[in-house]
């Protein structure tokens, strides 16, 4: 086992695929000569040639369509968006055609959207959006958003594999900042399926990607108070793993859903509400959700740590719970 | 001022062997065009007798285009045929019945009663089933472009659009992509001179739609869309040069749509004279002229391809009004693919 | 009062705002000389020439970014999109643009799109969505979905005076099946102000759009059960009338979500998850969900009868609620 | 093949003058360049300072360009510029302290801390804040223009984009509504031949992005972005064109990102020659020595403007450093506008 940052894991992910797959390609703006913009295709173009390392033109429709058609005629492309943000300029072909093809028409459509998304370093409006809660809605779309760089490379090696349209988002503010042991060899991490970051018997966290860390956080905190905080990372958004939460939220009988989205119409909404009614007989609290208030994502870092839900909003969250 | 080429008539037999097509072939063809009416003159009796839910789209004045465009493809090749498009599914071996069974939302249709109208495709048969969308196919068949360019196969996409369509941003960001790429592609304009009720010069501002493959880096032609061997012979060229590494082709085949947008609209907007003029040429009937002033068609030849193409509609309705209606419990079934759904031809 | 359809109201509110205020315009693909797809502006060109009735070209992002800009110099656009489905080539204008610049720069936006919505007629995955879900999301954006004539002109005359990007989801299926008496002057129907459609004392139906005459009818049902149902027809769905929701929530103590988009992240959620968790200690039962189920909008008859649900689907919910 | 007009270099000062600028403009024009560069100069200390949240972008290289067309504008017409034309903010009166608030996230930036770097704009002023997105401003610029049209004021907007993003489908809707409708907008083409890293024969198969002009009906025009006489004189010629009824143009500035995509990018992929010989076409050196040969620009007011320059951007960052921070409990303030907000001077 090496230790790997969240990126490098990402990396070490693409390039395991690209290795074993001669199908699987990567396109996107920048990703070639430059090594895309975060550096995680950084020498692929010299290892595996630029008809598979693709520098795209900016156009995020020609970039995911045209990774549908090659998907269609049996390559695995992995289209890499410069942020999460820009996948707006590709929705309607996503929605449009992406998710419902398999469903109307029979075609499978098995491509990976890589898309560097989250907050944290003043990347303001247009670079720190998490836009997974608009494309968990939509019918036969995945969403997978790993929180370590074991999930990281696990995770896209199985969106890769699937069959249907995976977006992954890959949290910018772990790039780096997040390093643990990855095995070397070809791993899968099963789509779906949550994991325990943590075990607790008193208070369950739902959340997933950076807010993980976080909750975790916060958690530790509550140690201090006795309360036992039992951590859920759901790993991945579309399929979420209900009887995974559901299990836990009957354990715990107290639950708060954590997301770094905004909070209206988030996900975090299908869940608690899943779970407000699921196990309604189990409950000893309303299910509580902690997420962005409902703006823009701001630049400046004062606003910007309004913005994101931070410890002490969890640990206040938590508190709250544990005195209901 | 046009900057595209405009394609001459084909002439002579000689000529026209040349392309690529014989005798024999041209009656197949002349037969085709028969299928392509005959299913949607069928199909608009369905209609009437309200046996097709929602709305109905005919490609009437159509015909020519998309035969000649797709007698001009191999097998190999890929295409995402449109509404106007019937000739498209008929070249490429799909059975009329299951094209009624499509209208009728049975389960034997393409789309298996999830989907209506043309929105259908026969995936085997290398189609892609259009989405209302227009023209957000045209993304994917460059996609399909780029897999063939990537794997180094000579094969080709062809990409449908309406002059009306060619307005959205999905028609310049594919051709700008397989411009760049020189990726072998044919983008073909059904122009048929109004989208819905609005005429082309609300959608565009040059003489012709293909004036703009200039802007792309590549040639645009245009094309009568009604002369079927003119629009075969344009269609043969682009896709072999597209197969030969030369990159796409812009190729717009000049029309008028010969109904109403769909089956609820009279086209009282469109003026009278223009329908007049265009039906003098109608693209059946001038293939038909042609045949009989340049390749012997006889009177029992002609009679024979009719009758049969008529037998043909008939079984066809019948087979496809024997196809049940689909289960609603099979409703939620495969939103989401499962490895399984990769074992067809092109995933291997 | 006249009788008007919703078709006509709609109609009979946009021609009194333009005859009002000569900054009111209409843009989109076939509004002018056609009337439009389903006849909304029929005879407005003539009457209001071919500036203020404009006949657009097939492109989404010009005809709602262009709203967005001659909403910025002063005039107040009203844009059709052709089927509400064709909304998502604008989704990046939106979100991105409209939804944000009030917030970020302090530019209002004060644009309506018009977008015929939602099934019943085989109109097929393509012509017959509800995407009021993916908008509701998105701060900045509001969300109008009448369900009655009356509602129908005055939130759109509300719907353009709003300094705010406005969605308006006008209903296809209630076009010309539902007819009512409307007001013949102008008036305003505010938005975020829910309506009580039919007053109930044991279980609470919240709902928007065509669903409420589906609610309505399985309410009548449930009456010959000697079970009182109350019928909250929201009207808006962002703004959203939470103290109505709540305060219904709170007498019924059980509480019913209907709506015809897809279940999973609807804005359903968003409303089940409110109420069980501000409603906590007054529910009686698990507030239940009954939307469409996950795919796309089926062709055939048959299939789309299970897919939008119905008033015998919404019986059952309510027998089981009733019976919890 | 170019299609596009190429413009000539401006000779004289009598041909100035014809194009409408004094002596005393021209000086001003030397002076908004002078502070256009010299803002980004500061900006760029103030980043390595730590001063500067998240990223940092400059258009060194672009000022002739920017500064160029904004002086070919009214105070009437609108605009939508972009990472490159800090100069037009300038040429606007902008005061740089507020610029320089922006950067540091401040609340009197005009974005007020809630977006940065030149995602900012004065409204009042007649610029709309742009958006990273790229090219959505141009959808938003059209629309402007369409409101002039509607209202029949003598009024343009200005549009700007990047050879890069001119791949995207927004700048294709646009252009086309625009020239079908013959729309009174300008579409400015900032080409500094890279997008990020990558070059314009991946974004464009076109000799220059004008020529795609053509394929929307109206004129294209490529023009040196280093010459700030020619900049002006071309969009002027343009605006006073679109002004008068005959349509939209769209103007291409040629020049090189004379740095990195942004401070992180030491654009390792640019050959060092194309930065050398592009250095000897510095927009402002070139234009100082245009004004010395041909408007006797002295020694003592060149001075004399440098170190009103110098006074005038030190004395900015100093009240920008006292400009508050955003207050946190504002955050959720104004996410919707209420009708008050619309008491500005284009809501009548
Ligand atoms: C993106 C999008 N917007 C609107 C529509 C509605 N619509 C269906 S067909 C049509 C006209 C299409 O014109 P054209 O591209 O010329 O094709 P034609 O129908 O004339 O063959 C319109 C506006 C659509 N299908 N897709
Ligand atoms: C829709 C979209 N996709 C991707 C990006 C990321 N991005 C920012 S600037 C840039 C290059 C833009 O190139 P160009 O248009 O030539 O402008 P330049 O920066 O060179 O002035 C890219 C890819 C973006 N801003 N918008
Ligand atoms: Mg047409
Ligand atoms: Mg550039």
């Amino acid at each position: 086992m090496a230790e790997l940052t969240y990126l490098q894991a990402i990396s070490d992910g693409l390039r395991t695929e690209m290795r074993r797959d001669k199908r699987v390609f990567l396109i996107g703006e920048d990703v070639g000569v430059y090594g895309g913009a975060f550096k995680v295709s950084a020498g692929f173009q010299e290892e595996f040639g630029p008809w598979r390392v693709i520098d795209a033109p900016l156009a995020e429709t020609a970039i995911v369509g045209g990774a549908t058609g090659a998907a269609m005629m049996g390559l695995r492309p992995v289209a890499e968006m410069q942020f999460a943000d820009f996948i707006s300029c590709a929705w309607d072909h996503l929605v449009t055609i992406a998710a419902k093809q398999r469903w109307r028409a029979g075609t499978p459509v098995p491509i990976v959207v890589r898309l560097p998304s989250g907050g944290g370093f003043s990347g303001g409006p247009f670079h720190s959006q998490n836009p997974e809660s608009s494309f968990a809605h939509i019918p036969g779309l995945k969403c997978v958003c790993p929180a370590t760089p074991e999930d990281a490379k696990g995770l896209l090696i199985s969106a890769i594999e699937d069959p249907n349209p995976v977006l992954y988002f890959e949290h910018k503010h772990l790039y780096r900042r997040i390093k643990a042991e990855v095995p070397e060899e070809r791993y899968t991490t099963p789509l779906g399926k949550a994991r325990t970051h943590r075990e607790g018997s008193d208070i369950s966290v739902i959340t997933w990607g950076a807010m993980v860390y976080t909750a975790e956080e916060a958690a530790q905190q509550l140690d201090a108070d006795g309360v036992s905080v039992e951590v859920i990372d759901l790993r991945t958004v579309m399929p979420w793993d209900k009887p995974a939460v559901l299990e836990s939220a009957r354990k715990t009988s107290k639950v708060l859903v954590l997301h770094e989205d905004t909070r209206t119409g988030g996900f975090g909404a299908e869940i608690a509400a899943t779970i407000a009614e699921e196990a309604f007989e189990d409950l000893d609290a309303p299910v509580k959700r902690i997420a962005a208030p409902d703006t823009p994502v701001p630049f400046s870092p004062a606003l910007e740590k309004a913005f994101i839900p931070q410890v002490e909003d969890v640990v206040a969250g938590l508190r709250e719970l544990a005195e209901y | 001022m046009a900057i595209a080429r405009e394609a001459e008539p084909v002439g002579s037999l000689t000529e026209v062997r040349e392309a690529g097509l014989d005798r024999d072939d041209l009656l197949g063809v002349y037969r085709n065009m028969l299928i392509t009416r005959g299913v949607e003159e069928r199909g608009h009796i369905l209609y009437r007798q309200g046996k097709i839910p929602g709305s109905f789209y005919t490609g009437r004045g159509n015909e020519a285009a998309a035969v000649g465009v797709a007698t001009a493809m191999t097998s190999e090749d890929v295409g995402t045929p449109l509404h106007r498009d019937m000739g498209v599914h008929i070249v490429r071996g799909v059975e009329p019945w299951r094209i009624f069974a499509n209208y009728m939302g049975r389960v034997d249709g393409p789309a298996r009663g999830r989907d209506g109208n043309v929105h259908m495709a026969d995936e085997r048969l290398g189609m892609i089933a259009m989405v209302s969308h227009l023209p957000a196919m045209l993304p994917v068949a460059t996609g399909c472009a780029l897999a063939f360019r990537i794997r180094e196969e000579a094969r080709v996409a062809v990409g449908w659009f309406g002059e009306g369509a060619s307005a959205r941003g999905d028609a310049h960001e594919s051709m700008t992509f397989a411009g760049t790429r020189k990726l072998p592609i044919v983008f073909v304009c059904d122009n048929n001179q109004w989208a819905y009720s609005t005429p082309t010069h609300f959608e565009y501002a040059t003489e012709h739609v293909a004036d703009r493959a200039e802007a792309y880096g590549f040639e645009g032609v245009v094309v009568d869309g009604t002369d079927v061997l003119a629009v075969y012979r344009e269609a043969r060229r682009a896709i072999d040069k597209a197969r030969a590494g030369g990159g796409p082709t812009l190729l717009e085949c000049l029309t008028l749509r010969m109904e109403g947008h769909a089956v609820h609209d009279d086209a009282f907007y469109v003026p009278k004279p223009m329908f007049e003029r265009w039906a003098e040429s109608d693209p059946i009937e001038s293939f038909r002229t042609w045949l009989r002033a340049n390749a012997e068609l006889t009177d029992s030849e002609e009679d024979e391809i009719a009758a049969g193409v008529k037998k043909l509609l008939t079984s066809s309705l019948e087979r496809a009004e024997e196809s049940p209606q689909p289960d609603p419990a099979t409703l939620t079934d495969g939103v989401y693919a499962t490895p399984e759904d990769l074992d067809t031809p092109h995933h291997k």
